[in-house]
């Protein structure tokens, strides 16, 4: 329990977000363009990162899904800022060896003609360390 | 400066005969000439011993101010420098103006002995004042000095020559070329870091030996009790025992008078020790001005004094605490 | 010698969790002159209170000092008591150990060193505190309310049963305020003009009340029993006692493109309007800036209708003054704008409004006559959503931080109001929480749920769009998890309300203290909720926070209660800690007089005997009836003539220096 | 007034219409800009985690060339937008931040967020202001109903990048207008494409680009408009069977000016 | 270096009854702390503030000296505060023309709704104080202990 309470608060320390502001309003799932590509909804992660959860969340797929639009940012009442929360568990994930989510090697396979360089740069920058 | 005395002398004795006045403020002349001394003429004693010179620098009006509760009218001598003080002293009902008939007199800066001196003149007999150059007579043949590099400090930033209050002028002045800006001394001061400004004030203060002869001269610190003087008051002291009641006393005194200080410029005049002191006042006068806009305590009479005064849109007193810099 | 009796309250563990009151104690009779010191468990207690009496006759006390709670929560206590056992109530300091000392720090050693302090710098000054006899003022039997709505109609007309003259300053042209606006009010559903109007008449012909409505009040003075209060009234063009009502200028004007203010802007009004049906006064009010006659001289119509001969179109503003023995601030309250607020796309879609707008909508007397319609086509909708909690709760920068307390209730309302009109229309609600504290509250949100199937949903909206002819919200299902789009032909969106912009500028000019939300602060949180810190003024209503009608009309009529007991003194016992000045230091100079707000400082011309002298001189005198104690003048004056009962320079010096003492 | 240009690393290859259209546009409005020497890339995205310096480096060289130089900082991809200025925003207002990348880039006066930078839509709206561009319009895009696509980018959040209203953005809409066609404002304008995912996740994406274009086409677009190239890219290859005409905003502004 | 951080300042708050010490009160009463050397004398206006005073708690030995008053606009006494503004704007620069630590004087308006502000202002100041050390400058080496 000590243990993943220090893992959250370096989460919180790396967001700098304040999930404990969260009031459960739901607004951030409500403005979530991800929302049903996500194991866990925005309002979810917040809620575990307050508990010390966040070893699941590091395991679940739903980090990925995350667009940094920033609606729910912009929308949430709270100032509690789950973007910013998420992108934490993302980098926290990546701190950890051979835990990227892209690999170099498969960006050929992946990749058309008309991918402007942006799109590369910024997969790399969010999924790989 | 002969002719006006003499014409100060004979106007003066009309007032005294037609019993416009009752008495007169003017000066006495003492054993040399640079020796003349405020004195006080009435009908009975004539005008004997009056005398004007260029000497003759220092603010009468503060003599009014025991005077206030006086049935006599007075005739009083005032430079235009002088008459700021007036209007300072009217404004604070310190005077009486009904019974006041103000001279007011040219003026073209008048000499600081003490700089004469210093160029190596001695043994002065007379002076011939009416030109850039005055000439002196001594008892060792004349010379010719340049007047600028004698005149009292306060000549050097005149205010100017216009009369401020009067009821009737003598003589035509003009304003003294000013030697310095009125804020150098202040500026040099401000450009110095904390360290410095403090080894200089720790330096000066440390002078005082509380003569209170800045507080007596000062025609704004007319207070008939000084805290400093009244037991009750918790600041009470005759002497400095330590370092800060040097500064607590010059610092309380310059606060006292700031938005009333005409800028005379007689505390550091009269200061025996050479205490810059005119720089605290004019301290604040800068200040007043950059915060409050420009302020001339003395300008007219019925001026609103700024620290009796505000603005909503005052500036905020963490502009101090907050100043970057030295 | 003076004899000091130091006693030090535990407040339960308030005080003694944190601080040792046994080493307090022990601490302060080193003090000279403490001659006697004590603990004891709740100072403000009856037995506490025996136990100062007791020790004040027992030791022949000259002063107190009680280290306890806040000066502000029981100074005055304690000072009767002194009072009880012949002590001279202003020789009792109170030393602030609880808010400035135990609730902050947590270490004892600490708290202890820093509460002994405290007790010190107060026993310093107690011994320099003199005897004062308070001084008597008289009240001006008149009260003035600022704010025409229900609260201040209410409090207005309490105080003049009671016997007293009130004057009700209403900026716009009619009284009634928000409350007139309203179709049905909850719990109990009646009509709120049913139950409005008739106030509204009985303030107008209540003999001891005068509306001045189309005014403001623009400068007020004084001090609580004798205020006088400046107020404009503004130019209506009309005059008020030839215009009968009867309307016909109303239907001539050919300007009609005004926003109608009564109707939320739904619809538009004449130049020439009156502003509802019930207004009181029931007369006509011409809108400068759209009148055709006053912008450009033409027109003219309305004049040559009037068959009363009752408009002016060359009337100006009138300056009343009038003296006031106390005043209440009844401002009120309008909802927040929604321009931040736009992903619920209020400025984007005609179908999307406001709850205050709502009630327009489905009052018989607003704009479609009763009649439920799409605002954008006029049809008639089948799913209504409401969301609650719009702007309210929000720190994020774009709301307000509170809870407006009235939105869950009146959502309840609405939702069951429609179904039970069209039964065929859906209603869905997304909440966040459901709060019905208050009688009968509860049950009848569920009745909504329960009764008329209002549908429910917990969580919040994220976008409201159009598709497909008509309105989607996407939002959260918080208990099924999901994210839901749910189909609409209106949205209602419960706004937040926040202080009336007018109160800003009332609490500064009746110097009452105002909280960040603009909400006017009372004098204590529980125990004296309808005054200001600032004697004479009082609360009514939503202008000291959210409230609804039951709550604001009881505060309403307490607030009345509190001002009718001030008109009712024959005279108001003064704060006896006014300045006064040394004659002997006086120099006369005016500095003091050009800085007292009060004008309190005047001149006299005086026989002074100075150690002999004799001699007439201009000195200081204070009134102290006028004096409130500021101290402004002690600052002004530089030969220290001037100083403050109560807050002398030597008692504040004593504190500093018993404070700075290692 | 002469603006540093930062066009960025899609602008020279991808995107290369983004960038020629804005550069003939700017001449033809008497803007005089100067691409800045030897510019690095933004990084792409803004790294959101507060303990990341690196990442932020080589716009902060960006940005401390450009306040050399005394200039405003032009830029035109939202992205690169929305990067320079939010590391900006940490360079003026995060001290530690400033601190740690001041330490590590030793400039020769140290960097604290002095450098203005400015959208090439607010240099129309702010600087050229839409009133005088409809003048010099000489081609009016008469008839032509336009849809703004803003994304998230340019918007979000708004408290750092002070765009425009995020909820009911206008920019475009009267950049539409002033060039003589008819804005279409439809609700997913200021929705997320979901350009981050482009690489990693294309069946996200097209859910993300159907919606978007058929919120566009429900409320009449005919043509969307643009300043994101990686937008652009998701649009228009990840779009399901209903498709949509996606341009630079700076190619229409090119059109109606007559430099096409 | 121990020593500095074993520093505990003697900072004098002066606060206007109505408005600063009543958001003291409200500090309080929310439990929002600030150090212990913070100790407050209790004032009818901040324009009953006589430089004297704070020169004087300079000369017993105060390190901070910090006046809180309500908003300007906002005086119980209408206008109070305004004369504060003026009058500490000049005293304070003239302690800083003296070469005084300006970081030793303070203003700020704090009201009664404001018990926040009034802890982090106490917070802030009292960092400062401790960051500046024993004030040398001014005080009566006497009433050092």
């Amino acid at each position: 329990m000590k243990k993943d309470m220090e893992l959250a608060n370096e989460v919180i320390r790396i967001s700098g977000a304040n999930p404990i502001r969260c009031m459960k309003c739901g607004k951030c799932s409500a403005s979530c363009p991800s929302f049903n590509e996500m194991e866990y909804a925005p309002h979810k992660f917040v809620d575990m990162v307050v508990h010390g959860r966040i070893e699941e969340l590091m395991e679940s797929k739903s980090i990925f899904h995350c667009l940094s639009c920033f609606a729910c940012v912009e929308r949430c009442p709270r100032g509690v800022e789950p973007a910013k929360i998420v992108e934490a568990i993302r980098v926290v994930k990546q701190r950890q060896i051979g835990e990227n989510y892209l690999d170099a090697n498969d960006i050929p396979a992946i990749v058309d003609e008309q991918i402007p360089q942006q799109a590369l740069v910024s997969a790399f920058r969010k999924f790989k360390k | 400066m002969q002719g006006l005395e003499l014409k100060l002398k004979e106007r003066l004795q009309k007032l005294l005969d037609d019993g416009t006045v009752d008495c007169v403020i003017g000066w006495t002349k003492g054993e040399f000439i640079y020796d003349v001394t405020p004195a006080i003429f009435t009908k009975e004693s004539g005008l004997d011993g009056f005398v004007y010179n260029s000497f003759c620098g220092a603010n009468l009006s503060k003599y009014l101010v025991s005077q206030i509760t006086s049935d006599k009218k007075f005739a009083v001598i005032l430079k235009p420098c002088d008459t700021y003080s007036m209007n300072q002293l009217i404004t604070e009902h310190r005077v009486n103006r009904e019974n006041i008939y103000i001279i007011g007199v040219g003026c073209s800066g008048h000499i600081d002995i003490d700089k004469v001196k210093a160029q190596g003149v001695s043994g002065i007999t007379n002076v011939i004042d009416n030109d850039n150059n005055i000439i002196i007579n001594s008892i060792y043949g004349d010379s010719k000095i340049e007047k600028a590099s004698v005149l009292l400090s306060k000549c050097q930033s005149c205010k100017g020559s216009e009369l401020k209050i009067s009821d009737e002028i003598i003589g035509e002045g003009i304003k003294t070329p000013t030697c310095d800006e009125r804020f150098d001394g202040v500026k040099k001061l401000e450009a110095m870091t904390a360290e410095e400004r403090f080894a200089f004030w720790k330096s000066e203060l440390s002078k005082c030996i509380r003569c209170n002869a800045c507080r007596n001269i000062c025609p704004a610190c007319t207070c008939r009790t000084c805290v400093f003087d009244n037991a009750r008051s918790n600041v009470a002291a005759k002497a400095n025992a330590t370092e800060f009641e040097e500064k607590m006393f010059h610092i309380i005194r310059a606060f006292h008078v700031a938005g009333r200080c005409t800028d005379c410029g007689e505390c550091s005049r009269v200061c025996p020790q050479s205490i810059p002191l005119h720089l605290l006042n004019r301290k604040f006068i800068k200040d007043i001005n950059e915060f409050y806009g420009d302020y001339q305590a003395g300008e007219e009479s019925n001026q609103r004094n700024p620290l009796v005064n505000f603005t909503e849109s005052d500036i905020e007193a963490t502009v101090i605490s907050d100043k970057e810099g030295k | 010698m003076l004899k000091i009796g130091v006693f030090v309250c535990w407040c339960g563990s308030n005080i003694a969790a944190t601080v040792d009151v046994k080493q307090v104690v022990e601490a302060v009779k080193l003090q000279q002159g403490v001659v006697f010191a004590t603990d004891y468990q709740y100072m403000c207690s009856e037995a506490g209170q025996l136990i100062m009496r007791n020790a004040i006759e027992e030791y022949k006390l000259d002063g107190v000092v009680i280290c306890s709670c806040s000066p502000r929560m029981h100074e005055a206590t304690f000072r009767k008591n002194a009072e009880r056992a012949g002590l001279n109530p202003f020789m009792v300091e109170i030393a602030n150990i609880r808010e400035h000392c135990s609730w902050i720090h947590k270490d004892v050693e600490e708290g202890t060193i820093k509460a002994i302090a405290l007790a010190n710098a107060a026993i310093a000054k107690v011994k320099l505190n003199a005897p004062l006899i308070s001084g008597e003022s008289g009240v001006t039997k008149r009260a003035l309310v600022i704010g025409g709505g229900i609260a201040g109609i209410q409090t207005a007309l309490d105080i003049a049963e009671a016997g007293f003259q009130v004057d009700i300053v209403e900026k716009s042209p009619t009284i009634g305020g928000n409350m007139a606006k309203l179709d049905k009010t909850f719990p109990t559903l009646d009509c709120s003009a049913c139950i409005l109007t008739p106030k509204m008449v009985d303030a107008a012909a209540n003999p001891n009340i005068e509306l001045l409505t189309y005014s403001e009040v623009e400068k007020v003075s004084g001090f609580v029993g004798n205020f006088k209060a400046t107020i404009r009234k503004k130019a209506r063009y009309i005059n008020t006692d030839l215009c009968t009502g009867c309307g016909d200028c109303m239907s001539k004007c050919p300007s009609k493109k005004g926003k109608n203010e009564f109707n939320c802007g739904l619809n538009n009004r004449p130049a020439i309007y009156i502003p509802f049906a019930q207004a009181i006064p029931n007369v006509a009010v011409i809108d400068p800036v759209q009148c055709i006659k006053i912008t450009k001289d033409k027109c003219g119509l309305c004049q040559t209708v009037c068959s009363a001969k009752a408009i002016d179109y060359k009337q100006q503003d009138e300056i009343i003054e009038r003296e006031y023995g106390a005043i209440v601030a009844a401002t009120g309250y309008k909802p927040i704008k929604l321009d931040k607020f736009d992903e619920y796309g209020y400025s984007q879609s005609k179908d999307v409004i406001t709850s205050l707008e709502l009630e327009r909508l489905m009052n018989a007397a607003g704009p479609t006559g009763g009649k439920l319609v799409k605002p954008s086509d006029g049809s008639h909708p089948h799913t209504i959503t409401f969301i609650q909690c719009v702007g309210s709760r929000d720190i994020s920068g774009r709301g307000k931080c509170y809870c407006s307390k009235i939105c869950c209730m009146y959502t309840a309302k609405h939702a069951m109001l429609i179904r039970d009109k069209y039964p065929d229309v859906n209603v869905n609600v997304f909440y966040i929480d459901v709060r019905t504290p208050g009688k009968n509250y509860d049950e009848f949100y569920r009745r909504a749920v329960e009764e008329y199937n209002v549908n429910y949903i917990k969580g919040q909206v994220g976008k409201v769009y159009e598709s497909d002819g008509h309105l989607v919200l996407q939002a959260s299902d918080l208990l099924n998890n999901e994210q839901i789009l749910v189909n609409s032909d209106m949205v209602v969106l419960a706004t937040a309300i926040e202080a009336d912009e007018s109160a800003k500028k009332v609490a500064s000019m009746l110097t009452a203290s105002i909280d960040t939300n603009n909400f006017l602060t009372e004098a204590h949180a529980k125990l004296r909720p309808v005054e200001s810190p600032t004697a004479g003024i009082f609360l009514s209503g939503v202008c000291q926070g959210p409230k609804d009608i039951p709550e604001t009309v009881s505060q309403a009529s307490a607030c009345a209660a509190k001002v009718i007991g001030l008109l009712s003194k024959a005279k108001l016992v003064t704060n006896p800690c006014v300045a006064h000045s040394d004659e002997l230091l006086c120099n006369g100079c005016s500095n003091c007089a050009n800085v007292c707000p009060y004008g309190a400082i005047g001149y006299e011309t005086k026989l002074i005997n100075d150690h002999g002298i004799r001699e007439n001189r201009r000195v200081a005198v204070v009134n102290p009836a006028l004096c409130q104690g500021c101290g402004a003048c002690t600052v002004a004056c530089p030969s220290g003539a001037m100083d403050l009962f109560g807050f002398s320079n030597s008692q504040i010096m004593a504190e500093v220096e018993a404070i700075c003492k290692k | 007034m002469i603006y540093s240009y930062y066009p960025g690393c899609t602008l020279k290859t991808k995107a290369k219409e983004l960038d020629i259209y804005a550069r003939k546009s700017l001449e033809a409005l008497g803007i005089e800009i100067e691409e800045l020497d030897n510019w690095q890339c933004c990084g792409g995205v803004y790294p959101l985690a507060k303990d990341e310096i690196a990442t932020k480096l080589s716009s902060i060289r960006t940005l401390n060339q450009a306040k050399e130089l005394g200039r405003p900082l032009l830029t035109l991809c939202s992205a690169c937008h929305h990067v320079l200025t939010r590391v900006n925003n940490d360079m003026k207002t995060n001290g530690d931040i400033n601190m740690r990348a001041n330490n590590y880039c030793a400039f020769d006066e140290p960097y604290n967020g002095e450098t203005q930078v400015i959208h090439f839509l607010t240099l129309l709206k702010e600087v050229v202001g839409f009133d005088n561009l409809a003048k010099k319009v000489v081609n009016p895009l008469k008839g032509r109903k336009i849809g703004a696509y803003y994304g998230c980018l340019l918007l979000r959040p708004s408290n750092e990048l002070a765009f425009d209203d995020p909820e009911n953005p206008s920019i475009l809409e009267d950049f539409i207008k002033a060039l003589g066609a008819t804005p279409v404002v439809y609700p997913f304008r200021n929705e997320c494409c979901g350009g981050y995912i482009s690489v990693t996740n294309k069946s996200q994406a097209t859910k993300n680009v159907d919606k978007i274009v058929a919120s566009a086409k429900y409320k009449g677009c005919e043509q969307l408009i643009t300043a994101c190239p990686l937008c652009m890219y998701n649009l228009n290859e990840n779009a399901g069977a209903d498709k949509i005409e996606v341009k630079y905003f700076t190619e229409l502004l090119a059109e109606a000016l007559g430099v096409k | 270096m121990q020593e500095v951080k074993d520093f505990k300042p003697t900072i004098v708050a002066f606060c206007c009854n109505w408005c600063s010490y009543a958001g003291a009160d409200l500090a309080g009463s929310s439990r929002l702390s600030y150090p212990a050397d913070v100790k407050i004398i209790r004032v009818p206006c901040s324009g009953r503030v006589n430089p004297m005073f704070i020169l004087k708690a300079f000369e017993r030995g105060a390190d901070g000296v910090i006046i809180c008053g309500c908003h300007p606009g906002d005086c119980h006494y209408s206008t109070g505060n305004y004369y504060t503004r003026r009058r500490l704007a000049l005293l304070y620069s003239m302690l800083d023309y003296m070469g005084i630590e300006r970081g030793r004087t303070r203003v700020e308006w704090v009201s009664a709704a404001e018990g926040v502000k009034f802890s982090t202002v106490m917070n802030k100041f009292v960092e400062d104080i401790r960051a500046l050390g024993e004030c040398v400058k001014l005080g009566d080496i006497r009433c050092k202990d």
